[in-house]
């Protein structure tokens, strides 16, 4: 019996090929119930008979007409796409299920929404491994005072200096915000790119994650030739008719930078300097503090930390920029509009020029006729450009 | 109709096939039939005998044809109304039920006369003697089987000839005529071949494992093999200059690959070959002088023994100089110092 | 409301050095006010406000006084970059980058091909690219685009999004070189199938038949043809190589070079014929070596060479 | 020159200046300038190497070390015949080729079965022996070798002792042979095929049969050893034209021939009176006759007519003649008269002997065989050679065609007395088509009359062409058409034909060879690889392939690819 019993349950892979040795631990010794044997053994000969007979296979042989092409097995596209929403369904059904988690660390929130100034605490500073230093040999002494003591030989920053000056930091970003100010966010590390281009975004700044290109500043009617600007008013509307004025108008600067790793962008910050460009910068124990204007002492290396950093001061420019909006419904402008861009040229003010234009023409012209008649050359370029002016 | 409880196919998922089937690297078999131009079974059939007696007016004059011996009526003149009919569909479903039965049943009937059908039968008797399932996916890209792969190794068209013989055609080769080199090589065989065995010396074993002398001259190429690869050197000495200080040069041994020895030992044989005399006239005298010279190899009388001997000395006296190992640390053009220790103290048992 | 921040003066300065063009004039202004503003430091933002908003228009009309009297009051307008990636002087390919990105960001959980399995698309090349672009991209820049292009590509395509499929088509080349496949032998009607070779500068046709082996290289037959055994075996290698030699005939012509060439153009015109009646041959015959056309031609010469690298003997004066 | 006189007295001297040089001296002579030239002194050899430079360099001269080969050896090594390889393996089963095969061999079909019977009677299993490789006796090796049937280029050297695969061929060639022998007339016979195709070996084939049914066999390994002017020649008296004897050759020829024909000729004796320049006793045997022949040149010629007289005599066996490389023959040879005009070849005396008996001017009494082989390697072109051969082709391509034509002729009459018989049912056949058609032509029109929008046509134009025509009376019988037998013709302005050789060749036969069969090559390999010398499974693939490679079977080609290229 539990012999049979051994060969029905192993018949297939008996059918299949040799019997392994493997097969022979999962002997068991209990029986199954008659019905079940007989319904097996059915299955086990009919299968024979349907399948290795002889004249079976030849019955199976299709003919050309119901033929089909042999393809590899794999998922239709509807089996794909219907498998994939069942997944989804079943993990939203059974997401809630099982124990509450408390608050914990994920990686993206701090991408996906970034702390507010408000919200920065010595708790959130040391979680995110702000007030980790370098090693003491390679202390820079210019950062004394931002450093809290030494432990393990590497440096501990002090979390409040840190959370200090990165408030001044906030307040500067929000108050540039608000005065209209082009910030530029760079962080050149590597894992750095996400939280910059977010905090541009919200900043409504600009963002630098690949190296600087030295002269961007001092150079860039050079370099930043191609890169468009546009015009926008008080609410931010773009404004036609200053295409003539943006064409030869020189490449922007920013107004303000953010630097997460200084060390890295030493040209950047010079190249500011020069320009009396005021630069924010996170500055670790190894780094030169008078490199930039801002300072924040933290922990340059960390990525947690830096994201904090880059996005509390996003948010401090995004709340800057909101102000800067509410100001301009109640029509009031917190910014000065460069010196000479002037105001927008219409249609009609080109056409008075023209007009302008031609009438000087006829004055002079009459004047030409009147002392010597040469000067038919100049008179057909002068109606060329007329016509060019038109 | 399938099986119920198809065990066998469940089987198969549990790769108890023997052997892969060939099945996975061969196209579908739709490319296949519409590569196969006339294995089609679309064609219409050559000759309908759905009909009675015999074909239509066309037909029946082409066969008459056939038997007067005179020309023939092109069927394209008078085709009957069916093949008209067979060409446009909706003139088909207009037309009477007799005209429609008879296109048909012809089409019917076409599928059967295809030696398609017969490939495919045969595949899938194939798959069942495989231990396979006749409703196993087929593929009929072929009509002979296809060769066992990976194919033997001297089947590739580069490298059709055995490497040894190959490498020596080449050394033995001048001027770049490659059909002389290979007629001396063939040459050099067949002396091999018809030369009375060679009797080894006790004092200049051959390679361990090499078949009693007795069994070498019928086969030729193990022969040669046998001779070049037993005199072939270990290493040659590469001399740098200056490394000893003092501007003398410093002998290092640098242990060679197979080839190179190769090429080195057949180098060696070429020289002893060319300095003989030759004994008859006319053609293929170099090609007796190589043999004569690999035979004496394998007796021992060579000359080349001692250059093989000669180097090898130089080389471990070298290696005994100057440490190996600190040498080969910084010595990119070698990467493995202990197979080249190994090499010298073979052959220190050795000789 | 609340508080904004006391605004330094060097920012001040910095402001609007940016904003107005001459920045000499401004560059001296904030070591003025630094040492008189520090006690202003914790006063409310209100006054502060005005004295930031005083401060500059006072600038201004001290400046342009006398300009400005008859001028209507100066349009507000300020100059902004088109794109937050102004200052990687690569905005459009920076902003391409981006935007890629976190659409392979939104779409990253998708079910994707098996790496073989997707459809192979011919992406913009480098220089089409800057050509679109009008900027110096680097190619090792544009190469992280072609990577995200070529994982998007991997999305099934039955779960492809709409903007996905839209994105790609944006990147993809106008006419795509993966779509032209060589064509198949064809077997005519009566069971010959034609393939062509080259080598060297031997051009062959053969036209192979099923018969008993029988070959005949231009009306002659192999031995006739050919006088090297080396020659007549690559004539004959697909066959050979794949055990059919004799099941089928072969008729072939061929032209132009030597025995070598002519023997090897051979070979691969009977491997692709045979490849016409049996394609499931295809890859024992790669692995024989009889679908390779090998490229090697003459080395041409070259001006001041005796040939195409001997040099002429170097004469003394 | 040493005057008899002494020079010092101023007399007359008594013997008159004859010294050329002298003479011009005193001769009063138009120009000095030779005289001058004569004497203008040659620059000395330390002059010349100090002044100009020359761009000869010397070559420094080889040094001879050891002694040099004898004379005559290397040639020796290279013409070495070398019929056994102590390496190769012995192949076990392999019949020798005595009497008794070359009986089986002989055998047409019906004769088969009767004799079968008998064999089975007596015990032994008949089987086919075409397409078999058989060994050669001892002394018919011997002999073969005395006769020079061997070649240095047929690679006997790789086996261990000579085989000869049968083959269709041969089997004719045997046939013939034999019927000849049995009919007491001679067998002539042109052997042709091209490179490769086993001419020689054939020719070898026909000596060993003769050796092996003591036949007297004669053979001229290489007909341009005779013709190339390398042998001493002198013409024989009283012979108009002249014919020219070859004493060397032909002593030597008769050494070959008593050696290799010992085991016949030495119970023959003399049986008639011959008049020779030598004694010779009246009951000597024949191959004693011709170890005197061999002995001196200048009485070879006579002896050898001697010789041959007493072979074609009554009772004696029958004869065989083989000559290799037929085309030297048919042209000039390369001797020339003492007006140095050219010899033509039919006039050197062993070669007319030859070409009277292969033309048929001869006769041999008790029989045998005159056969030629041509030769592809090194041969002259011989236009009338050619001709004749493609005639003969042609001859046979056309007996083949005609035999097939008349079994097809025999279908076609019977496929038309069938069809006659079958028409009448054809007739009606097709008039209840014809009405079927129309009244499918009256529904068609019915149906469209009756179908409303939208309005079809079916094209009755059309419909009328297709419309089948009646059968009235059967088609008259067409004969089928016979082609001619073509022959080419004589190009009459090729000016290379020969006129004598067109006279000899005029009705010979021709055997030409082609490649041999796949079972025989298949034969052939397995012999090979059981004697060792082919490393490699001898199966229906491989066979193929080397039978394809050698151009559908060319003998040579094969051994080529199979055992020397292809190791």
């Amino acid at each position: 019996m539990i012999l049979r019993n051994v060969a029905i349950r192993h018949g297939r892979k008996a059918l299949a090929g040799p019997i392994q040795k493997s097969l022979l631990r999962t002997l068991t010794t209990d029986t199954l119930p008659p019905q079940e044997i007989a319904a097996l053994e059915h299955t086990i000969l009919n299968h024979n008979k349907e399948t290795l007979s002889i004249d079976a296979q030849f019955n199976q042989l299709p003919t050309t007409r119901t033929f089909v092409a042999p393809v590899k097995r794999s998922l239709s596209r509807r089996e794909v796409r219907s498998r994939f929403h069942k997944r989804y369904q079943i993990k939203a059904t059974t997401d809630k299920l099982g124990s509450e988690i408390d608050p914990y660390y994920q990686p993206h929130q701090l991408i996906i929404d970034p702390p507010k100034p408000e919200d920065v605490t010595l708790e959130l500073l040391m979680a995110s491994q702000s007030h980790l230093g370098h090693s003491t040999s390679l202390w820079n002494p210019m950062n004394q005072r931002y450093i809290f003591g030494v432990r393990q030989g590497i440096h501990i920053i002090s979390l409040e200096t840190t959370a200090a000056h990165l408030r001044r930091a906030a307040k500067v970003v929000e108050g540039v915000a608000y005065h209209g100010g082009l910030i530029l966010f760079v962080g050149t590390r590597a894992g750095q790119g996400p939280c910059i281009v977010k905090a541009a975004e919200l900043a409504q700044g600009c963002h630098l994650f690949e190296k600087w290109i030295p002269g961007s500043i001092t150079n860039g009617d050079q370099i930043l030739a191609k890169c468009g600007i546009k015009a926008v008013d008080m609410h931010d509307k773009e404004v036609e008719g200053y295409e003539e004025k943006i064409a030869e108008w020189s490449a922007l600067k920013p107004d303000l930078v953010v630097c997460l790793n200084p060390l890295e962008n030493y040209i950047l910050l010079h190249e500011c300097g020069l320009n009396n460009i005021p630069t924010i910068g996170v500055v670790d124990t190894d780094a030169d503090p008078t490199w930039v204007t801002y300072p924040i002492p933290a922990n340059d290396d960390s990525l947690r930390c830096i994201q904090v950093i880059a996005g509390v001061l996003s948010r401090a420019g995004e709340s800057g920029q909101k102000k800067r909006l509410e100001a301009a419904e109640t029509g009031k402008v917190t910014w000065l509009p460069p010196k000479n861009l002037g105001n927008p040229v219409t249609e009609e003010d080109r056409k008075r020029a023209a007009e302008q234009k031609k009438a000087k023409r006829m004055l002079g012209m009459a004047a030409d006729g009147q002392e010597h008649t040469r000067g038919t050359r100049g008179r057909n370029g002068d109606i060329d450009y007329q016509s060019d002016d038109l | 109709m399938p099986p119920r409880l198809n065990l066998l196919g469940a089987g198969r998922s549990l790769a108890a096939r023997s052997r892969p089937s060939i099945a996975s690297q061969q196209p579908r078999i739709s490319l296949a039939v519409s590569r196969r131009g006339y294995a089609d079974e679309n064609e219409p059939p050559a000759t309908n005998d759905n009909q009675s007696g015999l074909g239509h007016v066309s037909e029946e004059a082409a066969d008459m044809g056939k038997v007067t011996g005179e020309t023939q009526p092109d069927l394209g003149k008078g085709t009957p109304v069916q093949d008209i009919l067979r060409r446009d569909q909706e003139g088909k479903d207009k037309a009477p039920e007799v005209i429609r039965a008879e296109i048909d049943s012809t089409e019917a009937n076409a599928s059967d006369r295809t030696t398609f059908a017969n490939l495919l039968a045969l595949a899938q008797m194939e798959n069942i003697a495989r231990g396979g399932h006749g409703s196993d996916p087929v593929t009929v890209g072929h009509k002979y089987g296809i060769p066992e792969l990976p194919l033997a190794s001297n089947m590739h068209l580069k490298r059709r000839y055995d490497p040894v013989v190959n490498q020596v055609t080449n050394l033995i080769m001048k001027h770049g005529k490659k059909s002389v080199a290979q007629r001396n090589m063939s040459f050099i065989l067949n002396q091999l071949r018809t030369a009375p065995p060679p009797t080894p010396n006790p004092a200049r074993p051959l390679l361990p494992g090499s078949p009693p002398p007795a069994h070498l001259p019928l086969d030729p190429i193990g022969y040669l093999t046998i001779a070049i690869d037993s005199v072939a050197p270990l290493l040659r000495i590469r001399s740098q200059r200056g490394a000893a200080g003092g501007g003398a040069a410093l002998q290092i041994p640098v242990p060679l690959g197979l080839q190179q020895r190769r090429r080195t030992a057949v180098q060696w044989i070429l020289d002893a070959a060319s300095k003989k005399k030759s004994r008859g006239s006319g053609k293929g005298q170099f090609a007796q002088r190589f043999a004569d010279e690999i035979i004496s190899v394998v007796e021992g009388k060579s000359g080349v023994w001692d250059r093989r001997q000669l180097v090898h000395k130089t080389g471990t006296s070298a290696l005994h100089k100057q440490c190996p190992f600190q040498k080969y640390s910084h010595n990119p053009g070698h990467p493995h110092p202990h197979t080249q220790k190994n090499a010298i103290f073979y052959f220190m048992g050795s000789t | 409301m609340k508080k904004v921040a006391w605004l330094p003066a060097s920012l001040r300065g910095g402001l609007q050095c940016a904003q107005y063009s001459q920045t000499t004039a401004s560059s001296n202004f904030p070591r003025r006010t630094v040492f008189t503003l520090p006690k202003k430091q914790f006063s409310t933002s209100s006054s502060l406000q005005e004295s930031i908003a005083a401060a500059p228009i006072r600038f201004t009309n001290n400046n342009a006084k006398e300009g400005e009297e008859e001028e209507d009051p100066v349009f507000n307008a300020r100059l902004v970059p088109n794109s937050a990636s102004y200052f990687t002087a690569q905005p459009i390919f920076t902003d391409d980058l981006l935007s890629l990105q976190n659409l392979l960001q939104r779409y990253a959980n998708l079910p994707v091909l098996k790496p073989g399995e997707a459809p192979r698309v011919a992406w913009l090349s480098l220089a089409d690219y800057r050509n679109i672009v009008g900027e110096t991209v680097k190619a090792a820049k544009y190469s992280k685009i072609v990577e995200i292009l070529h994982r998007l590509n991997h999305i099934h395509p039955s779960l492809m999004p709409r903007e996905v499929k839209d994105v790609l088509n944006e990147y993809k080349r106008d006419v795509n070189p993966y779509q032209n496949t060589a064509k198949p032998g064809l077997v005519n009607t009566d069971g010959h199938a034609l393939g062509a070779g080259r080598r060297k500068s031997s051009t062959a046709r053969a036209w192979v038949v099923d018969g008993t082996g029988e070959v005949l290289v231009n009306g002659k037959t192999l031995i006739e043809a050919f006088g090297r055994i080396h020659d007549r075996e690559s004539v004959i290698w697909a066959l050979k190589a794949t055990n059919r030699v004799d099941k089928y005939n072969v008729w072939a012509r061929v032209s132009g070079g030597g025995t070598t060439g002519q023997a090897e153009a051979l070979t691969l015109a009977v491997g692709k014929a045979l490849l016409a009646h049996e394609p499931a041959l295809k890859p024992a015959l790669r692995r024989a070596g009889c679908m390779t056309r090998d490229p090697k031609r003459v080395e041409r010469k070259k001006p001041g060479h005796v040939k195409a690298r001997k040099m002429p003997a170097w004469v003394k004066r | 020159m040493a005057s008899t006189n002494c020079w010092r007295c101023l007399s007359r001297p008594s013997t008159t200046l004859t010294h050329p040089s002298l003479l011009t001296l005193s001769r009063p002579s138009f120009s000095t300038s030779a005289i001058l030239a004569a004497a203008v002194k040659k620059p000395t050899l330390a002059a010349r190497s100090k002044g100009q430079k020359t761009l000869k360099i010397k070559k420094k001269a080889v040094v001879k070390t050891g002694k040099p080969p004898a004379a005559g050896e290397r040639k020796a090594m290279r013409k070495r015949i070398v019929l056994s390889n102590t390496n190769a393996l012995e192949v076990e089963g392999m019949q020798d080729l005595d009497e008794q095969m070359v009986e089986k061999l002989v055998r047409k079909k019906e004769e088969d079965l009767s004799v079968s019977f008998a064999l089975e009677a007596a015990g032994e299993m008949e089987a086919e022996v075409v397409g078999k490789v058989v060994g050669l006796k001892g002394e018919t090796v011997d002999s073969l070798r005395a006769v020079e049937a061997f070649k240095t280029t047929q690679g006997w050297g790789l086996f261990r002792r000579p085989g000869l695969l049968l083959r269709e061929e041969s089997r004719e060639l045997s046939r013939r042979m034999v019927g000849a022998a049995r009919g007491r007339e001679e067998l002539r016979l042109v052997i042709d095929g091209e490179k490769g195709s086993g001419k020689s070996l054939m020719l070898l084939h026909a000596m060993a049969t003769a050796f092996v049914k003591g036949w007297v066999v004669l053979n001229i390994p290489e007909a341009q050893e005779v013709t190339n002017a390398m042998n001493d020649y002198a013409p024989i008296q009283g012979t108009t034209p002249t014919l020219w004897s070859q004493p060397t050759y032909t002593a030597n020829w008769l050494g070959q021939i008593g050696k290799a024909n010992n085991a016949v000729l030495q119970d023959l004796q003399l049986s008639m009176e011959h008049n020779l320049p030598i004694p010779i006793q009246s009951n000597i045997s024949l191959a004693r006759l011709c170890e005197l022949g061999a002995r001196d040149p200048d009485v070879a010629w006579p002896i050898f007519l001697a010789f041959w007289a007493e072979i074609t005599a009554r009772g004696r066996p029958p004869v065989l003649m083989c000559l290799d490389s037929l085309s030297h023959v048919l042209q000039n040879s390369l001797y020339r008269a003492p007006d140095y005009s050219q010899i033509h070849a039919h006039d050197l005396a062993i070669i007319r002997h030859f070409v009277d008996h292969l033309s048929g001017k001869a006769k041999l009494p008790n029989g045998g065989a005159v056969i030629a082989a041509t030769s592809r390697s090194h041969a002259p072109i011989s236009k009338s050679l050619e001709l004749v051969i493609a005639n003969a082709e042609e001859k046979a391509a056309h007996a083949k065609y005609m035999e097939q034509f008349t079994a097809r002729q025999a279908q076609h009459k019977a496929n038309y007395a069938a069809y006659l018989e079958r028409f009448p049912a054809m007739k009606a056949e097709r008039d209840a088509e014809i009405a079927r058609w129309q009244q499918q032509l009256a529904i068609e029109e019915a149906e469209l009359a009756a179908r409303t929008a939208p309005r079809q046509f079916l094209d009755k134009k059309a419909l009328k062409a297709m419309a089948p025509k009646p059968l009235l009376k059967p088609a008259p019988y067409a004969p089928l058409q016979q082609e001619e037998l073509q022959l080419t013709p004589r190009d009459p302005f090729e000016k290379a034909y020969d006129a004598r050789a067109d006279k000899v060749l005029e009705n010979v036969d021709v055997l030409s060879l082609k490649g041999i069969s796949r079972a025989e090559a298949r034969a052939l390999m397995e012999y090979w690889a059981q004697s060792g010398v082919l490393r490699q499974r001898v199966d229906e693939e491989s066979v193929a392939e080397k039978w394809a490679l050698a151009g559908n079977g060319i003998v040579g080609e094969i051994q080529r690819g199979a055992l020397w290229m292809r190791i």
